[in-house]
């Protein structure tokens, strides 16, 4: 684990040097809607370095959307996005990868056919340079560089404990496993900020609890900034800093967990009067 | 290059104009690459099977229509005395029953056992039965094309400003009358259990939907409308010796109008197949020019399915695959 | 369900291509082998070392280059092509005009060493050309766009006279020689009989040993390609395009990098295949042929360098087998003595009156004659094939080793 | 494209197809008895070691069990969906209103009145909203009584109705289970089975499915209940089972499940003293305790 | 190949059995000199003394779009040979036809070549022209004879025919037999022809023909499909009958396969074209006429041909002949004259044979010798003689087997292929004045 960190941070820091902005995130007053749909209807937050942000509402009230368009996968129509003060906007999904956004999402999504290793080390993509001739002659760059990242990746292997899944087609892994090789995907990327989406949907109490020590180890030890979409409010009040409400693509709260916890409208909204029920 | 075909002398018009010529060898086109593409689309809607076979299937139904109504004369044998087109129609009909079911055969023997696989695992498939089919029909069919034995033989309908074939009148008429039954089939239950189970197969069964039945249904009517094609494209004027064994190839000519119009749909078959017979006929009749070389209005449906697709990926009435995370 | 576990000290041997020792002495058994087969020493398959055998060894090699191209665009990245028989016709061609005598049709008479990567690149170059357009649509869309790209170069190659020679009609290709410049005689010539290192050799044997070396080359190529960063993130976009994109592949890129690939393997087994027939005609540049190179791939097992060449070796030999062993088989039955032949006599007619699904007279008795029963049992062994093992061969493999090892796989 | 090979549907020739059905009418009120059941997958893995469970006609049964237990499994045996899956019952029977219907083809299970939520939604992605619940009443050829149906789910579930004509495939998470549920709904089944249906739900929504639930059982529909959420299954439940790998290893009333020591740590993560721990705590101490079994 | 060389033979006449040839390359470099039926007779491949058969190779189109008729014309040989070698053979020695399947593909024709080259003393015949002109250098270099499956006039042309027979009158000659006799027939009936041809030699060097004649003729060539025709493209044939159509020539000369002809054949007449038809022997199919089929008696009407080799029922000796043959041997289904092809080829096979054998040269060079210093081949109106010495201009075979008109009836009836013979051993004015110096159209490269 201390090795991931020191490591990880040690990368980070060569990469991008020294903070010379305000807000890591910056989401101002964005709107995204599809034929008809008002999906994200007016969203402003900011994340901050080594934050653990979630984000809470209804189904279909667009935290989902609201990740694509951080990513860039969808296009808001309004508004912009600051990455460290730059705007994301109009980018390809796989800049914003390059500038440090790592993800995972609601529906697994690894890639089946290939092995638990292979998925890491595709997370490693962005952070590798060789081209194709180079590796198809397997050549000193090529193959020296493929042979640091495999230690890389591997150390992140023994950080998750799926060493024993290593060479498994991750198709043919249990649900729970999946999950969290697809956090080791998205941890490949040595990225800034790392948006979970429903990263314990589905997972039995044990699973969950493992689940949250991952991430809450992510935050602490390699300082990484989350945001954390999920329905589990037990997880969610339990570990999140701040809180953010949506209903209906819009914002309607937000605050400390228990604050908006205590918030008469994210009750009505979304919550429902029994809340130790979750 | 070298010089194609050029019109040496003045024009001298028979039979209708130009135009009209052009729209009817269109129309007679299109509706049989109408009918192969539906055939095509529903097997492919219902059971995500791209049938390579479908040509060798059209040859097969075409030559049991023409040895039912020629060689065997069933049930021409048993009714001396009744009309000739009777006893024509009835064997057509005992073709298409007998179509069907093997439909249902090959589908239940060859297809079954691959549902599931990869979509071109299974197209391999589909291409061995090709092969296997293509040479034992072919082999029926012998070096002598095999006539249909229709009673239309040469009879036209001359309006002046166009000659028709009572063949291709009547071809015309019948293809659009069954792709459009057909489209009106896929609004129904059956419709839509298709496309489920298309889509998913467990979840399917779990909303009760046979799939087997599903599948033989699909299979069934894609042999079929196969075989119509095959009987309009075996006889006066198109092939007028009958099926050969170049007929199966023929069903390749439909694959862009099965683009054009969408792969899974219906409509999209037919409105792609009507658009490139007329494209095609129009290319040949307009677009003869010398520096084209020879065969240009040949692949005049290949570029507008080119041209298609970089405007709508998913051909005219296609549904576009979900794209989302 | 737990592998049996592996212990590497380095990551290195691990990623090594032969990571274990069997593999290396498979591998090295494997090499002999090959080099072996012209000699005929080796008991049991010396008739490999007949010239029609070895011709058919050496298609095996082209046929294997080519769709270990289309593997890389299917197999890997998933992007499925009917086209790659146009993506031959442009190497063969390109290698036709630099490559050829001058005479009646195009031809400058340089050397393989120029002609052939050339027929590669413009191959590729072509390919990326193309490739904005198919990169827009996608699965079976992209199937038939490619495909219509093979109508519309049959219709080219048909017209382009002066270079194909025209349709029906076909034009000479350069030898499988090899020269420094155009010099007279090759320096190297793989094609007529004569000594090499003392030993005898027919010119059939050379050309094998040629094109071996050149599918080994190929094959080494594209098992590295897999395996590394490019090679990862073409299987990514495979298994999940999206997800690929916002894990920071470039989707569009890459697709065009891996039409570019695959188009210069196919060129370069276009130039290949004819030049070792020597003449083709314009038509064969077509459909039949790129389905040939799908069922290579597939049959070999998608995304499976070692599979491709295997596919390549059960297609291009699966005939002539399936011909000898019917041959042998009418053989016996027109013979008419023992169980074989009356059991056979079921199947096999010998005459008008003898009734039979296959007829030793072509032709004349009921039935199909043997050439075509041949082609319908190779449909039907296709088939039953990928019925019984829809992940091709490299499934059976998977499952003989898998019975040694107790991988996870259980199907 | 279609699904690829790690889910090879080994669906051999329509392996067991025959079978008829048995017309006897059911007296007593067991909708549901599964008897002793034995499921093996791939002829190797053994799953379910012998199970047995009962569903009365007006019950709401709760399946609890940790991942990988059985649970799905178990589902896939009743409505008869394992041949898909190369699974196979080597034992036991399964009895549903009187009948045996351990063999009979899926779609005639449906016909008899086993609907399922399945796993993971499966909605009809390219369908839209509409016709996936066309879909689901597959089987209800009677016009009207679909139409009311239809009805039915529009006000079970006002976001659906919102998204009628939307491709499903582009639904939120939520949203599609949703209209996996009302799919399985449109079949007016005499037996309604779901698979973890509260998974992806918004709490609000969770307590929403929950009342559904109780409302369907009170039309007089009897409920099996699969969950991870084992507070919110109980809290409905009449009865419930307790599966660990493979094996039933508890069974009773819900009161006496939620009063249970080891339910309560396990399943509703409370402490002995019954409030609920942080996450904080206990991260960094792993269980790996099991019920001996 | 190992052993294909011109001028090496071996002692141990060697078997057929491939393996066994190819193991031992090596040992085979003397003459053999055992005592055959008349001295001294020297072998290398395809002739076995001590098994005594001379094996004769087939590149026959079984599997491809030729197959059905292929498949015929070996029957032809095979029957031909059975009765040769029923009458003492050559010299004793059983000729043994081996028939290989190319597909007419040339990737495969090609192969197949190089698997019979080490078998067969030669190759009856060779299917397809690009095919044998692929296995034309082999042919030189290994010094082997072919007889090629067509009638393309370069098999004439000794640029190109050191190692081939050419038999039958070629396609160019063919279309001005034929052109010439209608224009005999019509008169002024017939001032404007229609021309159009499949690409490649056979389209090509008929369609020459058809211009040579038209040019010979003063007829006024109103349309002309050069090479437009594809049959695998259905707009091809809407084009050229559109064209044959607008263009209402007295005669429609369409070079084409079967399918295509009948299907530009019925396009036109759809749209009321009324003129007469001809074009190449192998446009033309029976089932044109069989029957059922609807467009049998406009054929008949219409349509006038030219055959390279004799027709069933022609009273000519040879023909008498071969049918008795066939008939006898029961392999006839129904009575096609193709099978008089094969007895062609086998016959002239056949003379090559024995001149190497009188030569007391057996090997596969000296066959090819034998062959080319052959100064007429008799065929009894089997089909015209044929001579393979002297300049091109007076190997070139000008006369056709007959010309003759379809005659649905007879074919009904059965007692023959349903062709009405007009002329037999028929030349026309025009074909004799031509000088033929090289192939009509070349087929170079
Ligand atoms: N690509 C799309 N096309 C059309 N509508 C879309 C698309 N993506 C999302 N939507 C719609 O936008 C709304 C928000 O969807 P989103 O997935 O963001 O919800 P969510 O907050 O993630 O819900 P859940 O908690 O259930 O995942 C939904 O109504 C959904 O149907
Ligand atoms: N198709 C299959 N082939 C082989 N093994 C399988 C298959 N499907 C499930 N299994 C195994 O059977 C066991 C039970 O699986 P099942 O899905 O029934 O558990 P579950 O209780 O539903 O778990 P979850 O709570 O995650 O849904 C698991 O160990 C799983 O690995
Ligand atoms: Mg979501
Ligand atoms: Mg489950």
């Amino acid at each position: 684990m201390a090795l991931v960190s020191s490591k990880l941070l040690q990368r980070r820091a060569e990469r991008y040097g020294p903070k010379e902005y305000d807000h890591l995130l910056d989401v101002r007053d964005i709107h995204l809607s599809f034929k008809g749909v008002k999906a994200v209807d007016g969203v402003s937050f900011t994340v901050d370095d080594g934050e653990l942000f979630a984000i809470i509402g209804p189904n279909g009230a667009g935290k989902t959307s609201l990740f694509n368009s951080i990513n860039q996968v969808y296009h808001p129509q309004e508004g912009d996005i600051l990455w460290k003060g730059e705007s994301l906007m109009g980018l390809k999904p796989n800049v914003t990868a390059e500038r440090g956004i790592a993800r995972t999402f609601q529906n697994i999504a690894l890639y089946p056919h290939m092995t638990v290793l292979e998925n890491i080390l595709t997370g490693r993509h962005v952070r590798m340079r060789s081209g194709w001739i180079a590796g198809a002659l397997w050549v000193g760059k090529a193959k020296s560089e493929e042979i640091e990242n495999r230690e890389i990746v591997e150390s992140i292997i023994d950080f998750l404990e799926i060493e024993q899944w290593r060479k498994y087609p991750v198709g043919l892994l249990p649900y729970g496993i999946q999950k969290r090789v697809e956090l080791g995907r998205a941890l490949a990327m040595d990225p800034e900020l790392l948006m979970l989406d429903e990263p314990v949907a589905g997972m039995n109490l044990e699973e969950t609890e493992d689940m949250a020590r991952f991430i809450l180890d992510v935050q602490d030890e390699l300082q990484i900034a989350i945001i954390l979409v999920e329905h589990d409010m037990g997880l969610v009040m339990d570990i999140a800093d701040r809180v953010l409400v949506l209903d209906f693509g819009q914002q309607i709260a937000t605050g400390k967990p228990a604050e908006v916890q205590a918030n008469p409208n994210v009750i009505k909204a979304y919550l429902g009067e029994e809340l130790e029920s979750a | 290059m070298t010089p194609a075909a050029v019109v040496l002398a003045q024009e001298v018009t028979l039979g209708g104009n130009e135009f009209t010529e052009m729209l009817v060898e269109g129309l007679s086109l299109g509706t049989i690459y109408a009918l192969l593409a539906v055939g095509f689309v529903i097997i492919f809607k219902a059971t995500q099977v791209i049938n390579f076979a479908h040509g060798a299937i059209a040859a097969m139904g075409g030559f049991l229509v023409a040895s039912m109504a020629t060689i065997l004369d069933i049930p021409g044998r048993w009714l001396p005395d009744a009309p000739a087109w009777v006893s024509w129609v009835g064997s057509v009909v005992i073709a298409l029953v007998a179509m069907a079911l093997i439909g249902m055969m090959l589908e239940r023997v060859f297809l079954r056992p691959m549902v599931g696989e990869e979509l071109f695992a299974i197209a391999i498939v589909t291409l061995g039965l090709d092969i296997v089919i293509r040479n034992v029909v072919n082999d029926f069919i012998g070096q002598f094309p095999r006539p249909m034995g229709d009673p239309f033989a040469l009879a036209i309908f001359d309006l002046g400003w166009v000659r028709i074939a009572h063949t291709e009148a009547l071809q015309i008429a019948v293809a659009l009358a069954t792709v459009g039954a057909i489209a009106l089939f896929f609004r129904s239950r059956m419709g839509i259990a298709m496309r489920a189970t298309a889509f998913d197969q467990e979840a399917a069964r779990a909303q009760g939907i046979s799939v087997g039945k599903v599948f033989s249904i699909s299979w069934a009517i894609g042999a079929v409308l196969a075989t119509v094609a095959a009987i309009f494209i075996s006889m006066f004027p198109r092939r007028p010796a009958g099926v050969d064994q170049q007929t199966a190839f023929f069903a390749f000519k439909a694959f862009p109008a099965i683009i054009i119009g969408g792969l899974d749909s219906i409509i999209g078959g037919i409105v792609g197949g009507l658009i490139v017979g007329l494209a095609e006929s129009a290319a040949s009749t307009y677009l003869a020019f010398e520096f084209l070389g020879t065969g240009f209005a040949g692949i005049v449906p290949y570029l507008l399915m080119l041209l298609v697709l970089l405007v709508r990926p998913y051909g005219l009435f296609g549904t576009e695959e979900i794209r989302r995370v | 369900m737990r592998g049996r576990p592996m212990l590497y000290t380095r990551y290195e041997t691990d990623q090594a291509l032969m990571n274990t020792g069997t593999k290396k002495l498979m591998l090295a058994l494997f090499l002999v082998f090959l080099i072996l087969v012209p000699l005929g020493v080796i008991p049991g398959v010396d008739f490999l070392a007949q010239d029609e055998w070895l011709r058919l060894l050496s298609e095996v090699s082209i046929y294997g280059i080519a769709a270990l191209g289309l593997n890389v665009l299917t197999g890997l990245a998933g992007q499925v092509s009917l086209g790659h028989a146009f993506f031959m016709g442009v190497g063969a061609y390109t290698a036709a005009w630099l490559g050829a005598a001058p005479g009646p049709f195009n031809g400058l008479g340089l050397p393989i060493w120029i002609w052939l990567p050339a027929a590669g690149i413009v191959a590729a170059v072509i390919g990326v050309a193309v490739g904005p357009t198919a990169v827009r649509v996608r699965g079976l869309y992209l199937a038939f766009v490619t495909l219509g790209l093979v109508f519309v170069g049959e219709y080219v190659f048909r017209n382009w006279t002066s270079l194909t020679g025209g349709a029906q009609t076909g034009r000479t290709f350069p030898p499988l020689e090899f020269r420094l410049w155009k010099e007279e005689t090759p320096l190297i010539d793989f094609v007529s009989d004569g000594p090499w290192f003392g030993i005898e050799l027919s010119g059939e044997a050379k050309t094998y040993y040629l094109l071996a070396v050149f599918a080994i080359v190929f094959v080494v190529l594209s098992k590295n390609l897999q395996r590394t960063r490019v090679g990862r993130a073409f299987q990514s976009i495979r298994d999940r395009d999206v997800a690929a994109e916002i894990m920071g592949v470039n989707e569009a890129k890459y697709k065009l990098i891996a039409f570019g690939i695959s188009s210069f393997y196919a060129g370069i087994g276009g130039a290949l295949l004819a030049s070792f027939v020597g003449r083709m005609i314009p038509e064969q540049w077509n459909l039949f042929l790129s389905v040939e190179i799908i069922a290579i791939v597939l049959i070999g097992g998608a995304g499976v360098v070692t599979g491709t060449i295997l596919g390549s070796v059960f297609v291009i030999l699966l005939p002539r087998i399936v011909e000898d062993v019917t041959h042998g088989l009418a053989a016996i039955v027109v013979e008419g003595s023992g169980p074989i032949a009356w059991i056979g006599d079921l199947f096999i007619s010998t005459g008008l009156d003898d009734f039979g699904f296959v007829n030793t007279q072509a032709g004349v008795a009921p039935g199909l004659s043997i050439p075509q029963f041949n082609q319908v049992l190779y449909g039907l062994l296709i088939i039953l094939f990928l019925i019984f093992e829809p992940l091709g061969l490299y499934g059976i493999w998977l499952r003989i080793r898998n019975y040694w090892k107790g991988w996870p796989f259980t199907y | 494209m279609a699904t690829g090979p790690l889910h090879t549907v080994l669906w051999r020739l329509g392996a067991n197809y025959s079978r008829p059905a048995s017309t006897e009418r059911y007296e007593d009120d067991e909708m549901l008895t599964v008897e002793n059941l034995e499921v093996v997958y791939n002829d190797v893995v053994l799953v379910l070691r012998g199970i047995s469970l009962e569903v009365e006609s007006d019950q709401i049964v709760a399946l609890l069990g940790a991942n990988g237990a059985g649970k799905t499994t178990t589902l896939r045996a009743i409505t008869g969906l394992l041949d898909i899956h190369d699974g196979d019952i080597t034992k036991g029977e399964i009895d549903f209103a009187g009948q045996d219907v351990t063999h009979i083809d899926p779609s005639k299970r449906v016909a008899l009145g086993i609907s399922q939520v399945m796993e993971g939604r499966r909605i009809f992605a390219e369908l839209d909203v509409d016709d996936n619940l066309r879909a689901g009443a597959y089987v209800n050829r009677n016009g009207s009584a679909v139409k009311d149906a239809h009805d039915r789910v529009m006000a079970l579930f006002p976001r659906l109705a919102e998204r009628r004509s939307a491709t499903a495939g582009y639904l939120s998470g939520g949203e599609q289970q949703m209209l996996a549920i009302g799919r399985a709904l449109m079949q007016d089944p005499k037996l309604l089975i779901l698979d973890e249906p509260s998974l992806g739900l918004a709490p609000l929504l969770v307590q929403e499915v929950r009342d559904i639930i109780v409302e369907i059982n009170k039309q007089g529909t009897a409920v099996l209940l699969i969950e991870q959420n084992a507070s919110m299954a109980l809290s409905i439940a009449n009865h419930g089972y307790i599966m660990e790998t493979g094996k039933m290893v508890m069974d009773g009333v819900a009161e006496k499940l939620l009063k249970d020591e080891d339910v309560k740590e396990f399943y509703l993560g409370l402490h002995t003293t019954g409030e609920k721990k942080s996450f904080r705590d206990v991260k960094h101490y792993k269980r790996r305790k099991r019920w001996l079994s | 190949g190992g052993d294909g060389g011109t001028d090496e033979t071996t002692t141990s006449a060697e078997s057929t059995d491939t393996t066994e040839d190819m193991t031992s390359t090596t040992e085979g470099d003397m003459t053999s000199t055992t005592a055959g039926g008349a001295g001294e007779i020297a072998t290398d491949v395809g002739v076995d003394l001590e098994a005594g058969t001379i094996t004769v190779g087939l590149l026959s189109d079984l599997s491809g779009v030729f197959s059905s008729l292929v498949q015929i014309i070996v029957t032809g040989h095979e029957v031909y040979w059975e009765q040769v070698n029923a009458n003492g053979g050559i010299g004793g020695l059983e000729v043994v036809v081996n028939p290989v399947d190319t597909a007419y593909d040339p990737p495969t024709h090609v192969q197949r070549y190089e698997e019979l080259k080490d078998e067969v003393v030669a190759f009856g015949h060779s299917t397809g022209s690009p095919h044998t002109v692929a296995i034309n250098d082999q042919l030189q270099a290994d010094g082997i004879l072919a007889i090629p499956l067509t009638w393309y006039s370069g098999w004439s042309d000794d640029a190109i025919n050191a190692n081939l027979l050419h038999h039958g009158v070629p396609y160019c000659l063919e279309s001005m037999n034929i052109i010439g006799y209608l224009k005999d027939m019509m008169g002024d009936g017939l001032q404007t022809i229609a021309i159009a041809s499949n690409p490649g030699d056979y389209g090509l060097d008929s369609h020459e023909g058809a211009v040579l004649a038209a040019e010979a003729l003063g007829l006024e060539v109103v349309y002309e499909g050069r090479e437009a025709i594809n049959a695998a493209d259905e707009a091809t044939l809407t084009e050229v009958a559109n064209g044959i159509v607008q263009s209402g020539a007295d005669l429609a000369y369409v070079t084409t396969s079967p399918t295509a002809f009948s299907t530009i054949f019925g396009t036109a007449l759809a749209q009321g074209y009324q003129g007469t038809w001809s074009g190449a022997g192998p446009s033309y199919n029976p089932a044109f006429i069989a029957p059922d089929s609807p467009i049998k008696d406009a054929i008949a009407a219409s349509t006038y041909w030219s055959a390279y080799y004799g027709l069933w029922g022609m009273d000519t000796p040879g023909v008498q002949e071969a049918t008795q043959l066939l008939t006898d041997s029961g392999r006839v289904e129904v009575p096609v004259s193709a099978y008089f092809e094969g007895f062609v080829e086998a016959q002239i096979m056949h003379a090559a044979l024995e001149q190497a054998y009188a030569n007391g040269d057996m090997t596969q060079a000296g066959v090819l010798a034998a062959a080319k210093s052959l100064e007429n081949v008799a065929l009894d109106g089997l089909g015209p003689d044929e001579t393979y010495v002297g300049a091109n201009n007076d190997q070139v075979q000008r006369a056709s087997a007959a010309i003759w008109r379809p005659d649905p009836e007879a074919l009904a009836s059965g007692e023959s292929a349903g062709e009405e013979v007009l002329e037999t051993d028929y030349t026309n004015a025009i074909t004799e004045a031509y000088e033929f110096n090289e192939a009509c159209y070349s087929l170079e490269g």
